[in-house]
């Protein structure tokens, strides 16, 4: 593997191509479990988990797979890795399992992996797939982490569970609510904008 | 099931617990295809059909094969793997057999089968032990308020059009910011108690 | 039964300085005219005469066209030019331009005047219409819009023929001046214009604030049971609008795209029923008409019976220069007329008024657009039912297809909603800019339509 | 355990077989015609919809082209990469290389100061057209600045500066939408990366132009004697620069007397 | 998904094919997870019995209490068991739902013999943090204890939605069990002959 | 008119001018008509809803929870005025707090808290309905939700703060610290149900718990009536509005309810329903701007108003119904398009 492209890839994955900041795929459990940082690192983590085997095991399928049925053994692929994780997430960290719910299933149809295994997986060979998947899945938990630090925070008062913004702060229910969820998102995929108009501006002169 | 039942879930399905503007499930559909009114409704009207559908089937799968076999840890993946073959051959069946049907709602059909609404209805339906009849039901009317959220989205959306927000909010921040707004708009319908 | 009209709006009047003003002749005629020989739409006619020709008063200078009606020399002297000058509507368009000799000397009727007939009533309706259509008649309430066209289409379609006498904008006398001089000339043409259609009735409208020139007419009258009517209008604008003063005298409207004589109307204003009994009784052409001159920026305001074709400029003299810096000349009424910013343009057979108007007097109009605020207030005016505030929204941003889907070629242009919009949206301009792209849009369809 | 694991294996792989066959029967009770190739066409087109290839949208352009109606190569979005694409999946001929054209609005802003009267209207340059005298300039060629074009553009690429639109060149794609909404039609297609523009379109003579802008084009023809290659001409009172015989060695921008020839 | 129909024997051919890969990935997959299952099951499941047996101690105190389902209306509640300590009766555990602000509030209530209770656990809820939070608390819950099927509402002040559905649930168990004494009691015999 | 002169007017007075006078003015202006324009501006009009809204703040702040009153009001107006201020700064954009729509904003939000409530939350409110809701979609006119509306459901993020009313009559204190002691509102009562402790004549003339502004019925009234004399907002919204819970309350009471009139003038009379119906729903930026889809708006809100009243977990329905009804204004409009004259004649115009 030549290094120059793992880091590109990576860098795609993290910034360039950030999946939820910039592709803006998973939504829906990007807004539904960045009420806490912990919940939102372990979903990410998951997701990594997922997109990492599964980026890996289509790859190396890619030229087995006829067109027709693609989407059917994408998709087959992927909810196995999702119900192992599932297990394992059920019988060895009970509580967060419980606190993620339904949308440990749901990373299946998260947009991401199937967006990665059509885009990437199927066209790459099995270690850079594998890499991709990580610097996705890697990205992925960074967008999450920030969303869940700032909702954590503002609707909670507390970061990783401690309380961090003193007695006196009286947490925004509001903010990890649902249409909080969907404000901050907004304003941090607005900040990323800016960020990168600004990179840009830089850049030019 | 009686009709109070029915209005109890319906009023639960569309609003208290709207499954975009709530529970956060297909909110790719919901912020992708909600830019102009007519694609909304398209959309909305096809999930809510593979909602439906996909419900019933699940349903069968679930209650004659895997539960007596006990094998309810692989409902995810036979659930997705019913769903996507459904929609395709849904996709197919349309294309042949009512061609104006599928061109109107055709192109939404690929991309459902990544929605997590249809998915996630299918996982609820399980976690809350609906017999078929409320499975089915409970599809569809998650899917109609899946359409509502979507349609009255989309309207609000053709006015953002016409909007200046600033530069780095243009696009999709505004809209997230906007269907922000629409959701906690309908927190005045949490928990509502008609039941 | 009055029946009303939706929408409209109040403005001040502002037609004391020039309501009691008798019309004067010009002491000091125009050294020029400029007549021009088409609208702001369609093809000049064949000029008959060409530069260094000499003319007469009222010689025939060019035939009708079927959008514009003939022209007639408005002064006698010669030929000096046939050339694009500019119009007050703000383009150009091919005139002849005509040196004054100051003689006036009158070219020889064209035809018999009535007066000089044996029994004036019995001319046959075609007769009439020949007349108007060779003494140059053309609608004097603005849309100079050939009047022998509207007759010829009319006749035998109508049951209600009504006079137009509201005067809506504010500061315009001239039509009230010319109903309370001249009510005879006035009922006069309309009875005229009733034999031609052959209808035995015809109501006149009036906004209600014109006392006297309503007593000048109904004098004329029998108190009961006459031939014409003489019926007041509550003063609002734009009251004044054929479609509006129809919806108002007769409760019919008239359909979209078509004609008033779809809805079995036709509307005249006063001032070419009395241009039609001059024309019909004298033997002269329309060479003449009253314009108003007023505003704040004017030093003598007055109502000015001038020739055709003179500049605007020689208005203003006549009416004594200025006497404050005007902040904007117009062409018309305050609601409708047309900034100029050349005032070498001349009067033309629609001029109304010639206002120089002082910022004051134009506030808050000039007051720079804020963000609309959806008030609805432009809605509520707008007296053609439409929705100026997306009118203007769907033009600003280019979206033509919602501009048909709206209806906006359905707007007059009144200015009804602008005058109310409180964030002084430029609403009748935009519109103006949306019907343009419209058009436009057509237009390349239509080209792609006929080449595919 | 072993039982388990077989009758899920079983059951999910019946269940993958099963509806492998459904698929497969659909596919073939349900099968109907449609070129493939459409749809990898639309694929190849940008998505942008703005119409700059002369029809209403990416999809009806690809249709057209694989009608045999037009060819490939038309869309100014996708430029290049679009047209390789396009051509690969027709089996034709990948176009000549093409310049890529960009939009140039003739205008220095040079007329700004001098104005016939005060503008006070909906600030756009078409209702500004409509006006009496049409916009407030004294220069009936000049840019009246108040960005019709900028409306139109899709792709953000025209912004006023001085008085005058403005094309950034490398957000231009050539689409086109700019050149209708300019009621003075100041704008024009040079090729990408033109260096010298004339930034005029007064077709007026010298002496009438000289009184309404500082900078306006007099038709001296300085330009066209300095020029080496014989590229400037001057046409209706107007230099205008032949782009296939430009080398821009920049003669004729330091003969003009009006400076309005630029180098960018 | 193809232009011309080919030929029924070539595309039989061909759709075999597709039918093998599509058993063969979802058997694998299957495979996979039949064996990560029967490596968790039993700690899964041994998990939630952990969950349950816990939540039924924490509302029914006691050395050796050992627990036993017995039959109950699953219109009414979702699980009843009765609590033996040393073979004597201590009293029941009943889990069921009461409707709170955000939806149902699962609660497990510990009744003893003499129809009071002895303890509530709040095992799942929607309430909104902050507020509805409130009520679950130690403090809050062990106000409960005590309480006795007539004993009113006089129990809890401060009424808010979600404490308001919390006593409702507390009623709706102890009505659950008094029916249970008056007449399930028998039913238990019947269905065990 | 045609040539036959009238009678030489009278002698001109000396002041004639030079004929160079009448030359080309200096400077002109042109524009597109009309050239003439009515009063109303925007700041005008926000001045009046401002006008219109002091009698209830006075009675608040004078008679009813003391000057604190005041001061929440001002904290929240300055407030929003300041959030304006500093977010045009930010994003560099021409100045428009002069309009007062913040303002009126601010006072909004203000009536719709309960007296006591601490000032910083109000200013969190102001934060909201300022900077999320009317600046971010581009300023005053392209909001599509009532900031002030907004600015209240958001905060529900502190429901001790927003669920505790001061008592009736209870005379608060300036400082920030929360003393109050909460009372039952007429609201919790009729949310059981039940008719609230209060008569009729104590509701219409505000001696009632309630929040900061909405105790009145009597003065909102009042403001009402100026805005209509003074046309800034016409009756349609207001009527339909009240028309429906009216009609609703008084044909569909809850069981138990011995005078159907009684409920339905105490339904009218209690929480925001009166601030809501005058001020709020009628807010032209968020409300649609046809007369049909103005019609079903004000129908809309109603239905969801009762709705809401009777069967949502909040006390509180009329924030929320305005709120959602905002969120379909658009579509009212569309709609709600009005027939232009002469489109499709009805049946009775062409039969005569
Ligand atoms: C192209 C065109 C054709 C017209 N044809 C007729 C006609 O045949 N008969 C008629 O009575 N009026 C005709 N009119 C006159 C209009 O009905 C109307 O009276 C005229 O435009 C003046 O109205 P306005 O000043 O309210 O705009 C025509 C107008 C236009 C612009
Ligand atoms: C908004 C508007 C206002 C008008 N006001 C008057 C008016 O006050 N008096 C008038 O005679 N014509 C007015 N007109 C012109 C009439 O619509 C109509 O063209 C005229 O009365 C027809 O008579 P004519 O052809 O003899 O001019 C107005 C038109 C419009 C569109
Ligand atoms: C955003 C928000 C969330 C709330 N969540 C709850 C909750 O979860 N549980 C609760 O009891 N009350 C909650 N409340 C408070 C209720 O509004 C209030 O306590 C309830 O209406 C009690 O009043 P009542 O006794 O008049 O019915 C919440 C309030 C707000 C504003
Ligand atoms: C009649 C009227 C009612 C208004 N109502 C409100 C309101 O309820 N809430 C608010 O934030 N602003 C209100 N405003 C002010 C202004 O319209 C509002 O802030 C805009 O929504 C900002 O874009 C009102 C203004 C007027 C003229
Ligand atoms: S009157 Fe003006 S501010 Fe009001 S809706 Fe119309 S355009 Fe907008
Ligand atoms: S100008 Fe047009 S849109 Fe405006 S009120 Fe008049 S007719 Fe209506
Ligand atoms: S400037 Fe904009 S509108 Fe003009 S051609 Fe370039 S991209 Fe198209
Ligand atoms: S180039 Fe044309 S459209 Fe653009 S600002 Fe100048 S005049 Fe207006
Ligand atoms: S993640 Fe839910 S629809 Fe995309």
């Amino acid at each position: 593997m030549e290094p120059g492209k793992v880091a590109q890839i990576f860098k795609n994955g993290l910034v360039l191509q950030n999946p939820t900041l910039v592709l803006l795929l998973g939504m829906c459990s990007t807004l539904a479990v960045t009420t806490s940082l912990k919940n939102a690192v372990c979903m990410g983590l998951s997701t990594t988990a997922v997109l990492l085997c599964s980026n890996l095991v289509i790859s190396l399928l890619r030229h087995w797979i006829p067109k027709q049925i693609r989407i059917a053994c994408y998709v087959v692929v992927v909810a196995s890795f999702v119900t192992i994780v599932d297990l394992l997430l059920q019988a060895y960290l009970p509580a967060l399992s419980e606190s993620l719910g339904i949308f440990i299933p749901l990373i299946v149809v998260n947009c991401i992996i199937l967006a990665r295994a059509e885009a990437f997986a199927s066209k790459h060979t099995p270690g850079y797939a594998a890499m991709d998947g990580l610097a996705m899945g890697l990205g992925f938990t960074a967008s999450l982490s920030i969303l869940g630090v700032v909702r954590e925070l503002l609707g909670s008062g507390t970061l990783w569970g401690v309380s961090v913004l003193g007695e006196g702060f009286q947490p925004m229910l509001l903010v990890v609510a649902p249409c909080g969820g969907f404000i901050v998102l907004g304003c941090v995929i607005a900040a990323a904008q800016w960020a990168r108009s600004l990179a840009e501006r830089r850049g030019k002169t | 099931m009686s009709v109070t039942q029915l209005f109890a879930l319906a009023l639960s399905a569309i609003l208290a617990e709207n499954f975009v503007l709530v529970k956060f499930l297909g909110i790719c559909p919901f912020l992708g295809v909600s830019k102009k009114t007519d694609t909304a409704v398209g959309m909305g009207l096809a999930v809510t059909f593979v909602m439906g559908l996909g419900s019933m089937f699940t349903w069968v799968v679930n209650t004659f094969l895997l539960v007596p076999l006990g094998l309810q840890y692989m409902q995810t993946v036979s659930y997705i793997l019913v769903i996507a073959a459904l929609v395709q051959v849904v996709e197919m069946f349309l294309r042949r057999a009512l061609p104006a049907l599928y061109s109107a709602l055709g192109i939404y059909l690929p991309l459902i089968t990544t929605n997590c609404a249809v998915l996630g209805v299918a996982l609820l339906n399980t976690q809350k032990h609906f017999n078929f009849v409320l499975s089915a039901a409970y599809g569809v009317l998650a899917g109609l308020g899946f359409t509502l959220a979507i349609v009255l989205f989309s309207t609000i959306r053709e006015r953002l059009e016409f909007s200046k927000p600033p530069k780095a909010f243009e696009g999709f921040p505004i809209a997230l910011v906007t269907a922000g707004l629409l959701a906690m708009a309908f927190m005045g319908f949490s928990g509502l108690k008609v039941w | 039964m009055l029946h009303g009209f939706y929408g409209g709006v109040h403005p001040a009047d502002r037609k004391k300085t020039t309501s009691k003003v008798k019309i004067a002749a010009m002491e000091r005629p125009p050294a020029r005219v400029v007549l021009p020989l088409c609208g702001q739409d369609g093809e000049s006619g064949e000029p008959l005469v060409k530069a260094g020709d000499k003319v007469s008063l009222g010689q025939l200078l060019c035939p009708a066209t079927p959008r514009f009606a003939a022209v007639h020399a408005s002064v006698s002297g010669t030929v000096a030019a046939i050339e694009p000058c500019l119009q007050s509507w703000g383009g150009k368009a091919l005139s002849i331009v005509l040196e004054n000799d100051g003689k006036d000397a009158p070219a020889r009727p064209a035809w018999t005047p009535a007066s000089r007939r044996d029994a004036p009533q019995d001319l046959t309706p075609g007769e009439i219409v020949d007349i108007v259509r060779q003494a140059g008649i053309a609608g004097m309430g603005g849309g100079a819009f050939p009047a022998y066209l509207k007759l010829h289409s009319a006749i035998g379609r109508v049951d209600a023929l009504l006079l137009n006498g509201a005067e809506c904008e504010p500061y315009l006398t001239a039509d009230e001046r010319l109903m309370e001089e001249r009510p005879e000339a006035v009922i006069g043409g309309t009875r005229l214009l009733m034999r031609c259609l052959a209808l035995d009735r015809a109501v006149i409208g009036v906004e209600g604030n014109k006392y006297a020139a309503v007593a000048a007419l109904r004098k004329q009258l029998p108190l009961r049971g006459g031939d014409v009517e003489v019926r007041t209008l509550r003063a609002r604008y734009p009251q004044g609008s054929e479609k509006q003063l129809i919806q108002k005298l007769t409760g019919r409207r008239v359909p979209t795209g078509k004609l008033p004589a779809d809805a079995g109307c036709v509307v005249f204003n006063v001032a070419t029923a009395a241009a039609v009994y001059d024309a019909v009784y004298d033997a002269v052409p329309l060479t003449r008409r009253v314009v108003t001159v007023a505003g704040s920026a004017v030093a003598e305001p007055k109502n000015l019976l001038v020739p055709l074709g003179t500049p605007l400029e020689d208005l203003i003299r006549e009416a004594g220069g200025w006497c404050a810096p005007p902040d904007r000349v117009l062409a018309g009424g305050p609601m409708m007329g047309a900034a100029q910013f050349d005032l070498s343009t001349p009067v033309t057979k629609g001029t109304s008024a010639v206002l120089g108007l002082v910022a004051a007097e134009i506030k808050p109009a000039n007051r720079p657009e804020g963000p609309c605020l959806r008030c609805g207030r432009c809605i509520e005016a707008c007296p053609m039912g439409l929705e100026p505030v997306y009118l203007h929204l769907y033009a600003d941003h280019g979206r033509v297809r919602e501009l048909a889907g709206l209806h906006i070629m359905d707007c007059t242009e009144c200015g009804a909603c602008a005058y109310g919009c409180p964030a002084r949206i430029r609403l009748v301009h935009s519109i103006r800019s949306g019907k343009q792209q419209l058009r436009s849009l057509q237009e390349k369809n239509r080209g792609e339509g006929g080449a595919g | 355990m072993l039982t388990g694991i077989i009758t899920a294996v079983a059951v999910l792989g019946g269940l993958g077989a099963g509806l492998g066959l459904l698929l497969a029967a659909a596919d073939r009770v349900f099968a109907v015609e449609e070129d493939p190739r459409l749809r990898r066409l639309v694929d190849a087109l940008p998505g942008a919809n703005c119409g700059g290839c002369g029809f209403p949208g990416c999809a009806a352009y690809a249709a057209a082209v694989l009608e045999g109606s037009t060819v490939v190569g038309a869309c100014p979005v996708g430029g290049e990469a679009s047209a390789a694409k396009m051509a690969r999946i027709m089996g034709v001929e990948k176009p000549k290389a093409r310049v890529r054209q960009v939009a140039l609005v003739r205008c220095t802003g040079g007329g700004r100061d001098k104005k016939r009267y005060e503008y006070d209207g909906y600030s756009d340059c078409r209702a500004a057209a409509q006006v009496p005298g049409g916009g407030e300039l004294a220069c009936a060629y000049g840019c009246l600045g108040l960005g019709s074009c900028v409306k139109a553009c899709p792709f953000g690429a025209i912004a006023v500066e001085d008085g005058a639109a403005r094309v950034d060149e490398d957000r231009c794609r050539g689409c086109l939408q700019c050149i209708p909404a300019c009621p003075r039609n100041l704008i024009t297609v040079v090729p990408y990366g033109t260096d010298v523009s004339v930034l005029c379109a007064n077709a007026d003579k010298g002496a009438e132009v000289r009184t309404v802008c500082a900078d306006g084009c007099i038709a001296c023809g300085l330009c066209k004697k300095a020029c080496p290659n014989g590229a400037v001409s001057l046409a209706g009172n107007c230099a205008v620069i032949d782009y296939d015989k430009c080398d821009a060695c920049g003669r004729c921008v330091d003969a003009c007397p009006r400076h309005l020839i630029r180098k960018s | 998904m193809s232009g011309k129909k080919p030929p029924l024997r070539d595309s039989l051919r061909f759709y075999g094919k597709l039918v093998l890969i599509l058993f063969g990935i979802t058997a694998v997959s299957a495979l996979l997870m039949a064996l990560v299952n029967g490596l968790t099951q039993d700690r899964i499941a041994s998990l939630a019995e952990d969950r349950r047996q816990a939540a039924m101690s924490a509302v029914m105190p006691g050395e050796n209490v050992i627990f036993s389902q017995v039959p109950f209306d699953p219109g009414t509640v979702l699980d009843m068991q009765v609590a033996y300590e040393g073979g004597i009766l201590r009293g029941y555990c009943v889990q069921l739902t009461a409707d709170g602000f955000g939806g149902p509030i699962t609660l497990m209530v510990g009744v003893d013999g003499g129809s009071k209770v002895t303890g509530v656990k709040i095992l799942d809820h929607n309430e909104t943090a902050g507020v509805g939070t409130r009520v679950d608390n130690s403090a809050y819950l062990s106000a409960y204890r005590g309480r006795s099927a007539g004993s009113g509402a006089d129990a809890v002040s401060g009424a808010t939605v979600t404490s308001r559905a919390v006593e409702r649930g507390v009623d709706a168990a102890l009505e659950a069990v008094a029916r249970f004494e008056r007449e399930g009691g028998m039913s238990v015999e019947e269905g065990e002959v | 008119m045609s040539g036959r002169p009238t009678k030489k007017s009278e002698q001109r007075p000396e002041r004639r001018q030079e004929d160079g006078a009448a030359r080309r003015p200096a400077k002109l202006t042109v524009a597109s008509s009309p050239h003439m324009a009515g009063r109303d501006s925007t700041r005008m009009l926000m001045l009046d809803v401002l006008i219109a809204l002091m009698p209830a703040l006075i009675f608040s702040g004078c008679y009813f929870f003391g000057p604190r009153a005041f001061v929440v009001t001002a904290v929240s107006a300055a407030g929003c005025l300041a959030f304006e201020l500093l977010f045009n700064l930010a994003t560099r954009r021409a100045q428009t707090i002069g309009d007062l729509s913040a303002v009126v904003t601010g006072v909004l939000l203000a009536f719709t808290l309960p007296a006591d409530v601490p000032y910083w939350v109000v200013l969190v409110g102001d934060f909201f309905a300022i900077v999320i809701v009317k600046q971010l979609f581009g300023g005053l006119g392209k909001n599509f939700m009532n900031p002030a509306l907004a600015g209240r459901v958001f905060l529900f993020s502190f429901p001790a703060v927003m669920s505790s009313f001061p008592a009736v009559r209870q005379w608060l204190d300036l400082g920030s610290t929360v003393d109050a002691v909460s009372a039952a509102t007429p609201m919790a009562a009729l949310h059981d149900g039940a008719v609230p402790a209060f008569t009729l004549q104590e509701m219409f003339t505000g001696i009632r718990g309630g929040s900061l502004g909405e105790v009145s019925a009597a003065l909102l009234l009042l403001g009402g009536a100026y805005l209509v004399i003074r046309r800034v907002i016409r009756l349609r919204i207001p009527v339909c509005y009240l028309g429906t819970v009216a009609l609703l309350s008084y044909f569909f009471p809850p069981a138990g309810v011995a005078d159907p009139l009684e409920w339905m003038l105490y339904q009218l009379m209690s929480g925001g329903l009166l601030l809501g119906a005058v001020f709020m729903a009628t807010d032209y930026v968020t409300s649609p701007v046809t007369r049909m889809g103005q019609v079903y708006y004000g129908v809309g809100c109603g239905l969801l108003t009762v709705f809401l009243r009777t069967y949502g977990s909040y006390p509180e329905g009329v924030a929320f119904a305005i709120l959602i009804m905002n969120a379909c204004a658009w579509a009212f409009d569309k709609w709600g398009k009005p027939r232009p004259y002469g489109r499709v004649r009805s049946r009775r115009e062409a039969a005569e």
